[in-house]
């Protein structure tokens, strides 16, 4: 039996204006396990926390109930009293009488019951309370990056120079992600090489940060502080410690048929390539698929030029393995497929691009070397037409129900960068809406309109079409005068929709991070928590939780770092105690619990159990105290009722119940 | 007429079974719209309008009888607006309200010619007529 | 079921389940807000909807309960991602059951209030009693496992 | 293989010979078309109006004698698969139209959408396979540069339709590859031609098949094949003739000798 005391609290008049305080110490002096009540003007106060700890003291109380404001405002507070006092905190409840009761009942009879029975729920439950000890984990000091572009290198130099262990896995053969494809950026105008590249460089010599290029996340397990990761490093086919990134090799290589990514396929590479001039590492990878070498076991012309002896056609995948606190995911995005657009006629005709492709067109390093060329005939183009919003915005099965963010920007900067560079070409853009929100960004918007004369017009394009003149034909309609245009043009640009990365709902699946229908990983709280996911110790940085733009990419990066760094200067994980515990002896292992769980916290062991002096093997379920945040899903759908949760057990509750409806 | 504008807007959109509030005004079914300089009022203005109960216009309007029924602003779409059968529910009303046929049948044999198909004269008549 | 010894007059007992992250948090801003509700509504906090054991209600109910509301968070802003979903599925199931045995549907209800709406709290509180004060006294639900 | 067939009005009428040309194709592929009894005309436009019952009966009428011999339902006329394969999803999925149609007509047994409705370049695409017809064609129209013309109704709306890609479509192309000729792609080969317009409007149905025909020859097309009666007579009557325009049937009869 317990030994319960009763503090009831008057608020100064908030309570007591309403609830009959004495009558309520009174009413409650003859419930179960109750050896000691009383009432004080503030509890919390300083004099009241005493009064509790003397209280305990004298009356070698084991539990107590204090009467006040809502436990959300202090739970914590009493549970620290009871605790200087020696007794365990969860032998605290709170009976809610000010926010539940004095606050919303003007007659003070009917508040006082309230109020009584409010307390006797208390009671009733702190009679069935148990000390709970939160539980301790240690924190492996490593994080890993999921996603080597420019969120996944900026959360990783963030955390590498807060003094800890970073990895960054990246499934293509360079870091840079797609920030590296672009020419420049917005609203400055600036190179995106320039301010990317010695970001990658910092990266790859920083102390602290190793790089995992051409490799993959094969696996994660664990849980908060203590993950533990498979990664395949898929073979390059050549030896990066030897390979100087001399390039000689990808010159030679005679397989020079397929597309090159890197310009999106705009050119060729070879079988052997290295993706870009500055990528990191700088060494060159072979394509398997495409080296002859691999198809015909002929010609290794690459081995015979690598005077470093880097070439190694026997190389074969390896795993590794390693240990990691803290996951961040930034695997960022890919252009939407827009071939099921082709009112556009994106497949059929080559003057039709997206913007990638664009960018791709208008860079130095790019398949024209930077000059803005009709890609049918290599020509100088006289106009060129943007259609905002492609796929975007689109509820269809073919589009995306979300705004993509980035393309009124972007088509902003082509647009000016095209009348900058080529003052004789036209620029038309058909858009729905111009979105700038964000700094000086209208003003860039507006330059484009106002300084470069480029052509908005409110409307979409209906269908593009090749014409007599050799051109193309752009039928839509222009909503301001609300009129038909036929316009001839030489190239028309998409804003394809951006999407998630391929292969992000395997990563989510195996972090159990949550993503939502269009694909993107879920935020903990949209608004509060919005780069940590709900589940404990995997963050989130750039594009992968929604469409964003570099700026706003890099301050989330940074806030995922300070979220990482956070966990990690930690030695120890205080776990939440109210968690889910089986009963061995109840559990038939039938995995209903596991099914719910939000967190993947249970899982199964074959354990000899003692069933009433029958021994034997059963397959049980088990839950990590760690992982658990204590919803209690899994009591109510557990068969057997031999899942309970810690603190709101079902006889706790049971108890609240018929105290309630005595 | 003895419906109101707002009870035939109601109709209308009971007819067509979708909720033309999807609409974002990006003028995709205009764009599109083969007929587009023959109409008077433009598809893209249909959604707002029924939506508006501005019906009485969209009662008069030639648009009605220069939609082909094409589809093509209905597939193109971007928000699951169909604007072929706004078009068409508006004329539904005309035609059901007037009991007049825009094609009448004595109108009929000076339009024929000898390889005019059956279908074509099916099809304006199930359009056009009562 | 209880008696109000004053008037004498029948007050309905009215359990509520509050999720502690949404809900209970939604009740405490009414009362922050000053927004009445009837004293017959007696609140119960669990970590999620989903916590709520069908057995809690046939329990209420067993006791005398009048009328059992479940508040939870709004579809798809559970603190536990999903808990609201499973308390959904279950409830549907528990109410149309109860409905067959004999605890009118009205006598049930589900409702997401979040933590910013104490307003809504307020006016879902306030119906659900009126709705309860109008159904009259409930009959009790017997435990037949007790019985001879 | 046996289908039930459903030629529509103008296969009887002004185009007899397109069904005489499917009929004799089909039999040559070794497949039967069965002409439903009773079949009435399907109206030719799709009533779409959720109130339209009575112009939806027609097509109900032949869908369920389909229904009654367990075959799918092909045609030929892409206006009668438009309407009739719309019909069918009305009755599958539109409850309230299902009912008020099953009321009109008192079917034994109330009529759900259960028989297939195929088109009959489906029938080719997916039930008789395009090399089986490559290896049945006798008489490869080798070197003819043929200009695929779909229109809307086979189609549009796609979400309904499921032939093919609406923008991108490929299955006349296909279909002109398996016998042996060349086909031509073009941008306006999915844009309508006129359709009914040319009753009441005849310089809008001009218009619009004139561009179709002007686009086809950009490609380098020789001639047009098309897979509906209107559409046929569209870019026949309509244009300045520059280019053939035939049915595809015909074609399909010729390379498999039994024109």
């Amino acid at each position: 039996m317990q030994r319960i005391g009763v503090f009831v609290c008057w608020c100064g008049s908030n309570i007591a204006a309403t609830v009959d305080v004495a009558k309520v110490v009174e009413s409650v002096k003859g419930e179960p396990g109750v050896c000691f009540a009383q009432d004080y003007q503030y509890m919390c106060s300083e004099a009241g926390q005493q009064l509790i700890i003397n209280a305990i003291h004298e009356h070698k109380l084991t539990g107590i109930v204090v009467c006040s404001c809502s436990p959300r405002m202090h739970e914590a507070t009493f549970r620290k009293t009871a605790e200087k006092a020696g007794i365990n905190p969860y032998m605290v409840e709170i009976a809610n009488i000010r926010e539940h009761c004095s606050w919303i009942h003007k007659d003070k009879d009917e508040a006082t019951e309230k109020a009584v029975i409010l307390a006797r729920a208390a009671i009733a439950k702190v009679n069935l309370n148990a000390p709970l000890q939160p539980g301790e984990s240690a924190v492996t000091k490593r994080a890993l990056i999921i996603g080597g572009g420019i969120a996944g290198i900026q959360s990783a130099l963030d955390i590498a120079d807060a003094g800890y262990k970073v990895d960054i896995v990246e499934r293509s053969a360079t870091i840079g992600g797609k920030m590296a494809q672009l020419d420049k950026t917005f609203p400055t105008l600036d190179c995106a090489a320039c301010i990317l590249t010695p970001k990658m460089v910092e990266a790859a010599q920083h102390p602290n940060i190793t790089l995992y290029t051409y490799s993959e996340v094969e696996s994660v397990k664990g849980f908060v502080g203590n993950f533990d990761v498979k990664i395949k490093k898929k073979a390059r086919f050549v030896d990066e410690n030897k390979c100087t990134g001399c390039a000689v090799c990808t010159t030679k290589c005679p397989s020079r048929k397929g597309g090159n990514e890197f310009n999106c396929n705009l050119d060729n590479r070879g079988a052997v390539y290295i993706p870009f001039a500055q990528a990191v590492p700088n060494v060159a990878v072979i394509d398997s698929t495409r080296c002859l070498h691999f198809k015909t076991g002929k010609c290794g012309l690459c081995e015979k030029v690598c005077s470093a002896g880097a070439i190694k056609f026997d190389q074969q995948d390896e795993i590794i393995e390693e240990k990691y606190g803290a996951i961040v995911v930034a695997t960022g995005f890919q252009i939407s497929d827009v071939t099921k657009f082709d009112e556009f006629q994106y497949t059929k005709h080559p003057d039709v691009i997206t913007s990638l492709e664009l960018e791709r067109i208008m860079n130095a390093a790019g398949p024209t070397k930077g000059t803005l060329l009709r890609m049918s005939n290599k020509e100088h183009p006289k106009d060129i037409v943007f259609v905002q919003c492609v796929g975007s915005r689109d509820n269809t099965a073919r589009g995306k129900c979300y705004c993509s963010k980035i393309c009124c920007m972007y088509t902003a900067k082509h647009a000016m960068l095209i009348r900058e560079k080529y003052p004789d070409v036209n620029v038309h853009v058909f858009y729905i809406d111009v979105r700038t929100p964000g700094k000086n960004f209208d003003e860039f918007y507006r330059r484009a309109v106002e300084q470069y004369n480029v052509d908005y017009i409110k409307g979409m394009v209906g269908k593009v079409y090749e014409n007599e003149n050799g051109r193309l034909t752009v039928q839509a309609v222009d909503l301001l005068a609300d009129r038909r245009i036929m316009l001839e043009t030489d190239m028309v640009v998409l804003a394809a929709a951006i999407e998630p990365s391929s292969g992000v709902k395997d990563i989510a699946s195996m972090l159990t991070a949550s993503i939502d229908t269009n694909n993107f990983l879920t935020e903990a709280h949209p608004k509060l928590r919005p780069v940590e996911s709900p589940t404990a110790g995997v963050f989130l940085s750039g594009v992968c939780q929604g469409p964003k733009d570099i700026p706003e990419t890099v301050s989330q990066a940074g806030a995922a770092a300070v979220k990482v760094v956070g966990l990690l200067a930690k030695d120890k994980l205080v776990t939440n105690p109210c968690t889910a515990t089986p009963n061995e002896l109840m559990c038939n292992g039938c995995s209903s619990c596991e099914r719910v769980c939000p967190y993947g916290a249970i899982d199964y062991v074959e354990k000899e159990v003692n069933d009433h002096g029958k021994r034997e093997v059963r397959r049980l379920a088990r839950v990590n105290s760690a992982l658990c945040q204590g919803c209690g899903a899994c009591t109510v759908a557990c068969p057997s009722g031999a899942m309970d949760l810690k603190g709101f057990s079902n006889r706790q509750i049971m108890a609240e119940v018929d105290a309630i409806c005595k | 007429m003895s419906m109101n504008q707002k009870e035939l807007s109601e109709q209308i959109i009971s007819m067509v079974g979708f909720n033309p509030r999807q609409c974002m005004k990006c003028g995709k079914c205009s764009a599109t719209c083969p007929a587009l300089e023959e109409m008077d009022i433009h598809p893209h203005h249909f959604a707002s309008m029924v939506c508006e109960g501005r019906i009485n216009e969209l009662l008069e309007s030639k648009t009605l009888f220069r939609c082909l029924s094409c589809f093509a602003c209905v597939e193109r779409c971007p928000r699951s607006v169909e604007p072929a059968k706004l078009i068409e529910a508006v004329r539904d009303c005309v035609i059901r309200a007037k009991g007049a046929n825009f094609l009448s049948p004595d109108a009929v044999p000076g339009k024929l010619d000898p390889e005019l198909p059956q279908q074509a004269i099916t099809a304006a008549f199930r359009k056009y007529g009562k | 079921m209880q008696v109000n010894e004053n008037a004498k007059e029948w007050k309905p007992l009215i359990v509520a389940f509050c999720c502690n992250w949404c809900s209970y948090a939604g009740a405490d801003l009414a009362g922050t807000s000053r927004l009445s509700y009837p004293a017959d509504v007696k609140i119960i906090r669990v970590p999620c909807s989903c916590r709520v054991n069908p057995m809690f209600i046939l329990k209420a109910f067993e006791k005398g309960a009048d009328g059992v509301i479940m508040c939870g968070c709004h579809p798809g802003d559970c603190h536990y991602s999903t808990g609201n979903y499973y308390a959904r599925r279950r409830m549907t199931l528990l109410f149309s059951m109860l409905d067959y045995l004999g605890i009118d549907r009205k006598r049930t209800r589900v409702e997401w209030v979040s933590a910013a709406e104490g307003q809504k709290f307020s006016l879902v509180m306030n119906d659900f009693a009126k709705t309860i004060t109008e159904l009259g006294e409930n009959v009790k639900l017997g435990d037949i496992r007790c019985k001879k | 293989m046996t289908y039930s067939y459903f030629p529509g009005c103008t296969l009887k009428t002004k185009a007899k010979e397109l069904d005489s040309y499917g009929r004799k194709a089909a039999e040559a592929l070794g497949v039967t078309l069965e002409e439903l009894d009773d079949w009435q005309c399907c109206g030719a436009v799709y009533p779409m109006a959720k109130d339209e019952i009575a112009t939806k009966l027609s097509s109900v009428r032949a869908l369920n004698s389909a229904k009654q011999k367990s075959q799918p339902l092909v045609t030929i006329c892409s206006a009668c698969h438009h309407v009739i394969k719309l019909v069918n999803n009305d009755m599958k999925n539109d409850e309230n139209i299902a009912l008020r149609a099953n009321n009109y007509l008192g079917f034994d047994e109330p009529y759900k959408g259960e028989t297939e409705v195929i088109h009959y370049l489906e029938m080719l695409r997916d039930k008789i396979g395009f090399d089986t017809i490559k290896q049945k064609v006798v008489n490869p129209l080798k070197g003819r540069k043929i200009a695929a013309y779909y229109g809307c109704m086979l189609l549009r709306p796609s979400k309904e339709m499921q032939f093919d890609d609406p923008e991108n479509p490929t299955i006349m192309e296909d279909f002109i590859r398996a016998i042996g000729a060349e086909p031509v792609e073009y941008a306006f080969r999915n844009e309508c031609c006129g359709g009914y317009m040319t009753m009441n409007d005849k310089s809008l149905a001009q218009k619009a098949a004139g561009k179709v025909v002007a686009s086809a020859k950009l490609k380098g097309a020789d001639e047009i094949i098309t897979a509906c009666p209107l559409c046929l007579y569209n870019l026949k009557q309509n244009t300045d003739g520059s280019l053939p325009v035939t049915f595809f049937t015909e074609l399909l009869a010729e390379a498999l000798g039994v024109k």
